[in-house]
């Protein structure tokens, strides 16, 4: 059982509600894709956000690809493309 | 330098710490400003990823450095809630000759556009990102020999 | 507006007078300054054509405004004697997007230097045109259709 | 005969040591190309500075080409390739 922290910003943050939240996770979750599955199957409003294709991970930080590994400890954030500038 | 700050900048000031005097043959600047969206109310709100933000802008800046022959290099981003025609960005590049100075200019604020973690909500409404930002972008990738 | 003159300018002023408030979301500059040249005795001696000279300068600025949808533009060219450290020229662009503020400052420039009747002289050196001169403004005239 | 007033700048208003002059020009000058010529035959400096391919000419502050053509009350430029900005 792996312990992580959440980040969500933007308009996902305005979606599920929260800034951040820590999770505890079971072993079979240790990819950015399963996390995005598990974090859908909460239901409305999570089904969507974490179905789209477009919601970006960075974990610790670095951008992340759907294959990226997440082990106990990681700070695991959730955004939509970037519009700063 | 980079930061990452509510407050305004002057853009005379950061001219000045741009320059080395007898070195310095370029300067090329470039900031944005809140457009007016008044039917949204009118401004902007920032929101950026504490960390990871800095981070990026400091990539961004390396790999400019590495681009390019510069002198000298800032970037700003300011963030929270800002009023139309406020300052939201900027970008200053030093340089001996112009065309790097441009050139390293544009890079930094192309790549800046779609990679570092800033998000801009106009009264209820998160922007999307727009396609001719990510094209700008990829422009510069598609040319890693493009120096000039 | 363009301005041809022996004194100094300042790109704070001239930053503020390009801003059109809720308008301008872009605004990019350009300032030249004088390189240390200290084999020559330091600085330069800049002559122009009177006359020729301020009409060049309006020639390039209306082809950069018929090219780039801008809102304001200003060129300042320096002559006279400048000594090491001088600003020498600033071309300032303002525009709703960055790729149009971008591109038509740097148009400015790149033409100016080919084309608007001004001569350096470093020490008792009159300054050769550079090829590389050259190339930067025939990139500009060879690609007419590159409006961004 | 026509009367010009010609002014030079930089290295050719060093070399020919003015920086203009009134000309009366016979009927047969009567374009840029035959105005150099004529320079050119007043001997050095002038036959290096005006048989030079680079030497820029202007007429009435417009850039002209060796076939413009030259006449009363004109005033013509010439100099180097310019090198402000």
């Amino acid at each position: 059982m792996a312990r992580i922290k959440i980040l969500y910003f933007a308009s996902i943050a305005e979606a599920v509600g929260s800034a951040s939240e820590l999770l505890n996770i079971p072993d079979h979750i240790a990819t950015v894709k399963s996390l995005k599955s598990h974090l859908a199957s909460r239901g409305s409003p999570w089904a969507s956000c974490f179905s789209e294709s477009s919601t970006k991970c960075a974990v610790n930080q670095v951008l992340a690809t759907p294959d990226s590994s997440i082990k106990d400890g990681d700070e695991v954030a959730f955004f939509p493309p970037v519009t700063g500038g | 330098m980079i930061s990452i700050q509510q407050q305004d900048f002057s853009l005379a000031d950061e001219y000045a710490n741009l320059n080395t005097p007898g070195e310095t043959g370029a300067i090329v600047t470039f900031v944005g400003r809140v457009r007016d969206f008044s039917d949204c109310g009118g401004g902007l709100y920032l929101q950026h990823f504490p960390g990871m933000a800095e981070k990026a802008l400091q990539r961004i800046a390396d790999q400019a450095n590495k681009r390019w022959a510069l002198q000298k290099l800032r970037i700003i981003h300011r963030v929270g809630r800002l009023a139309t025609n406020e300052q939201i960005v900027l970008v200053g590049v030093a340089s001996a000759h112009r065309a790097e100075a441009f050139a390293a200019c544009e890079f930094i604020i192309d790549i800046l556009k779609t990679q570092a973690p800033f998000w801009k909500k106009e009264g209820d409404t998160w922007l999307e990102a727009k396609a001719s930002d990510s094209e700008a972008a990829d422009h510069w990738l598609a040319e890693k020999t493009g120096e000039q």
